[in-house]
């Protein structure tokens, strides 16, 4: 069994491009293109260079002393709160810009959540001189009201997504209206492995630099060019996808994808996609999504505006029902306790989307000789008064 | 022979509308398209809502949001529809998401169509090759007719293959964008409808997005066989109720009532 | 002449230590070791280790090419924002909080004006944890709110300075005092390169990394280890000094000190120290700072919390005074208007300090073949209110 | 013979009080020496204000602070003082920080401290070292004695080296703390007043920091030749104005008013 996609863009029974009419073209273009791009030695060049100098890559593969104390095993984080911007969604939103220019576009659209994503296009489309709209649900904007001043600083405009759960996934809706609207000079960056093929391959590529750094640094710490686990939060999946790319073949190599439980799996209130969803299709992809019998798509809720998402990226979907993965779920309250918990250890804070990975500690028992990579996706600056509020600090 | 089929050899424009099956209310559905069909209306697509209707605009997304909160499902709209064919005779088309059809079952979805007198689906996200390669037979079997989408972009060769596997009608979409997001149309566009009508193509093509009154009504039908409005006509329920819905369609006609 | 410190402690004329006989036993016992503490193999290996794997350094030299271009010059910007916590203070907390540990302190507190050193205090001392007491200006806790809520979240005990301008100076008193007040357990980490010898000169080695850095990387861009200008703005001057270090014997090498001119250098409101500036004593050192005729300090005036202090490092007012530097004074308006303009062509928002060094570009021409190579000392998510309410974004 | 050696060989514990200049009026502060002088205090230590007077706790500093603000400057002192001789005979001591001392010449300092009649200055951010290789031929020429201060964490060398080079008391903190913070001692400072009246030092101590009372007075007299009180009588100052100024040393004291 492969945990790739195949030729026609599925991960198993997972993927392809359930998209209308109207986006074929742009859909279809990028399909025929992204490989051959991304071959490309100036594309590489080009990618490289500017992970390098601007986003601030390799990040750190840093071992966690007092937490692997505490929890009795090793644990590494991968430094992804480290790039630029504060987050892994850079090293998409990089890719993707630089292939939007090798395609004559001139106008960038994005929908963002955390709004991480949002602020990662919104840079990239600053330094490459592009006009860049970013949809953003309404109560994320709320939430996450730092990152929506950064991207009105970079230059980009924020449009409200008021419509369903005024979250991620209407956000999502709202870009894919743009591009419908604007077909010929516009790219959408999407910010995940999520959407029609090719886009979550595309974005797991891009990604995959954080598998790659991880197989040599681990190479510098401990001789080994594999760990026993890796572990990452998924929303739409993007930064396990990166965490895990280069080890999905590698059946030793443990892969754990952490799903936001909101106030419980069972609760009604969650984004726990994985155990609650079923097989449908969500966003121009056929993957595992949160529904109703009658197959609308249910309102998710999760603390951590990057983790509401009602559907999962394909790679995850396959990676959940091949048993490739184990899924697990964490609460707001479980979060919130291990971000904080990351502070007072390491002098850490992270974002809530990664304080889910960090609460399987508590969780799940490792041996003392495991060695746990932890994709430590982002930081915590724009969650500040989610957790300054929740702790009453 | 399929209604629609039928309906295409007639020697005349054809009008064709678009509503949000329980919108506004849930059980309009049946007396909608009746007063529709009375009218002089020549074919209906019945929406079936759905909770993320990406290629759909403001208009015909909040009749959707509206007719889920009235409570409309697959189940209750085959049931509103159960003796539809008792009073109506025109085409009926349901128009749809894909992932509430899959998770009906895209056969049972097909039988139950069938059944209820359901001549033809438009499903925007169910791709001209998915449905190629795995749900043909299906739609055959029950003797539908999938309704396939053009657009200004969409290229000679593909709009070729598209016609090679109709046997209805071309859903030609009059500018690549969301419903309801122009009204009348520009140059650009009458190149297009004319550069599709000299296309000669087997399956003739029925107009749709941005037509909204008489006047783009007649542009459009100038070149090709109908033309479809949607968002137009839900703003008119929206204002108006249902009791006057014939209003709409004669006003698109021009005819005096 | 040499612009180094010499072994009584003074750059040329400044430095020294004038401090209360109740700081000496600490300030001595930390001058007779710090040397000696620096170079050891275990000292500098956990320290190194620290700034790759914990800080992210390298920071990458980013050529910025659209803003080179604006300029018609070779822009490089040294990336300090990509550092954990967001700015250069963190190379020196890592230092410090390794000195205190092996000089066997338990307590440790700071001051700090925009809240960088705070947070980079707090967050060394959670990673050793270590109490942690975080002085800060009653002024500075209002408009760097987010840095405040980053001290709390990493443990840290904010204590609001209320004395004179309630900014740096009043919370680096205040700092002082509790320093007096606990004299046994207690090491202070200053900030800048202000404060009592050692201090000036400890401070300059943790960020040296910064200037060694740039002359490898200047290496692989330009194939030359010198750039023609060095360019940092200077509240205490750490950043500078790190930036400037490696250069300042080799006078090929031009260095520019940016100041905070305020509401402008003559307008009362200012905290332009070299140019308003007389010799004089503050916090312990001999150097330039804005003072009555009578010899009481002045209250400073910056929009940015940062560069709000009366006083500059002695290595500074030597560099001034000998003329080894050139000093420039920026306004509030010309900062900000710099600093929205790396946004829109770079897509990295500035920390206002930072800002302040980029807008120098609108002030001097540079030739098209200069190498000038810039500190961007932090990022500007700790500034986001004041460039939003700036701009009414 | 100096004043404050004079002082220091009478055969009786001293009460020195200190006062920041120009609190809480500007002018209050010939009248304050004069009433303290009455009331049996043996030396006086004028608070020269400082903006910044780190080495002070909040009470000393919010009256530097006032005294700023009411107009209080160098130069405003010496005119103030510039007849003390004429009504008053204890020893006065100018306690400054190096700042505005520095701005205003340390020679030009000294010779007006001396033509006005000062015995001795205390600056606690001079250190002993960049006293003895800068400023000690000034202070020695205008008759001038600097005293410096020791802490329960100066070594035994270092306070042998400080009593060679003191010509008058050492300032004995009675613990390491910025002024006004603590109140009675207790058996850790007790051990430190006994070792340091041990070490038969040339100087004799006078302890200040954390005297507030008649007890505490009594307590570091016990050990030294004499106590200084700051803090407290500043709160007084606050508290009651100047006009009873002689009620806090007669307390102080323990003698009936
Ligand atoms: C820091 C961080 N981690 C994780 C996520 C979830 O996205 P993904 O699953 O694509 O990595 C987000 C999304 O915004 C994020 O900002
Ligand atoms: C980003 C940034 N740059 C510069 C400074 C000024 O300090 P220094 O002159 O010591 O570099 C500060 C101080 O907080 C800062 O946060």
């Amino acid at each position: 069994m492969t945990y790739n996609i195949n030729e026609k863009g599925y991960y198993g029974e997972f993927g392809g491009a359930y998209i209308p009419e109207m986006l074929y073209p742009n859909v279809e273009e990028l399909r025929q293109n992204y490989l051959k791009v991304m071959k490309e030695p100036s594309f590489q060049k080009e990618f490289n260079l500017l992970l390098k100098d601007y986003v601030g890559r390799p990040s750190p593969l840093y071992f966690a002393k007092r937490l692997s104390e505490k929890y009795n095993t090793k644990i590494y984080l991968k430094r992804e709160d480290l790039n630029h911007t504060g987050a892994h969604k850079i090293n998409n939103t990089i890719g993707q810009i630089l292939m939007a220019q090798r395609l004559g576009k001139k106008r960038i659209i994005a929908e963002t959540g955390a709004g991480q994503h949002g602020v990662a296009t919104a840079t990239v489309c600053a330094l490459m001189g592009l006009e860049c709209i970013v949809y953003m649900g309404e109560i994320d904007i709320a939430r996450q009201a730092p990152n929506v001043a950064r991207m009105k600083m970079l230059g980009a405009t924020v449009i409200s997504a008021k419509s369903g759960s005024k979250t991620l996934k209407d956000a999502t809706n709202e870009a894919i209206r743009d591009w419908i609207n604007n077909p010929v000079d516009t790219h959408y960056i999407i910010g995940s492995v999520v959407g029609p093929h090719p886009y979550p391959d595309m974005v797991a590529r891009f990604q995959s630099v954080v598998s790659k750094e991880i197989q040599w640094q681990l190479k510098e710490h401990e001789d080994k060019t594999k760990p026993d686990y890796v572990v990452a939060c998924v929303g739409g999946g993007s930064n396990a996808a990166g965490a895990f790319y280069h080890f999905l073949e590698d059946t030793e190599v443990k892969l754990i994808a952490v799903e936001a439980a909101g106030h419980g799996v069972d609760s009604g209130e969650s984004a726990a996609t994985s155990v609650l969803g079923k097989e449908g299709i969500i966003h121009g992809s056929k993957t595992l999504l949160m529904q109703t019998n009658d197959g609308q798509i249910t309102e998710p809720y999760s603390i951590s505006a990057g983790l509401d998402y009602p559907g999962v990226g394909p790679m995850h979907a396959h990676l959940y029902k091949s048993g490739r993965a184990e899924f697990m779920s964490i609460t707001d309250d479980q979060a919130m306790t291990a971000g904080l918990e990351l502070c007072k250890l390491e002098g850490i804070i992270p974002a809530i989307e990664s304080s889910h990975a960090l609460a399987i500690f508590e969780q799940k028992k490792f041996k003392p000789e495991d060695v746990v990579v932890l994709s430590l996706s982002g930081r915590g600056d724009k969650d500040l008064n989610t957790y300054i509020n929740y702790y009453k600090l | 022979m399929n209604r629609i089929n039928k309906k295409l050899n007639e020697n005349k424009k054809l009008l064709s509308i678009y509503f949000t099956a329980g919108y506004p209310n849930l059980d309009d559905t049946v007396s909608i398209i009746q007063n529709l069909e009375k009218s002089g209306v020549d074919m209906i697509e019945i929406g079936l809502p759905f909770s993320d209707p990406l290629a759909d605009g403001p208009t015909i997304q909040a009749s959707s949001t509206q007719a889920l909160i009235n409570g409309m499902t697959t189940e209750a709209l085959f049931k509103q529809l159960k003796d539809i064919r008792k009073t109506v005779n025109i085409p009926l088309i349901i128009m749809g998401y894909f992932n509430p059809i899959l998770q009906y079952g895209v056969e049972a979805f097909c039988k139950k169509c069938s059944e209820t007198g359901i001549d033809g689906l438009i499903i925007p996200d169910l791709p001209v090759n998915v449905y190629n390669e795995q749900y043909k037979p299906i739609f055959e079997k029950y003797d539908l007719i999938n309704v396939f989408l053009i657009t200004p972009q969409t290229s000679i060769e593909r709009i070729h293959f598209i016609d090679s596997i109709s046997n209805g009608f071309i859903y030609m979409v009059s500018s690549a964008s969301v419903t309801g997001s122009s009204s009348g149309f520009g140059e650009e566009q009458i190149n297009y409808f004319k550069r599709i009508a000299n296309m000669n193509l087997k399956n003739p093509q029925i107009i749709g997005f941005g037509i909204s009154d008489h006047n783009s009504f007649t542009q459009a039908t100038t070149y090709a066989k109908g033309a479809i409005i949607g968002s137009a006509f839900i703003k008119h329920l929206s204002n108006n109720g249902v009791k006057d819905t014939a209003d709409f369609p004669n006003a698109i006609l021009n005819q005096l009532t």
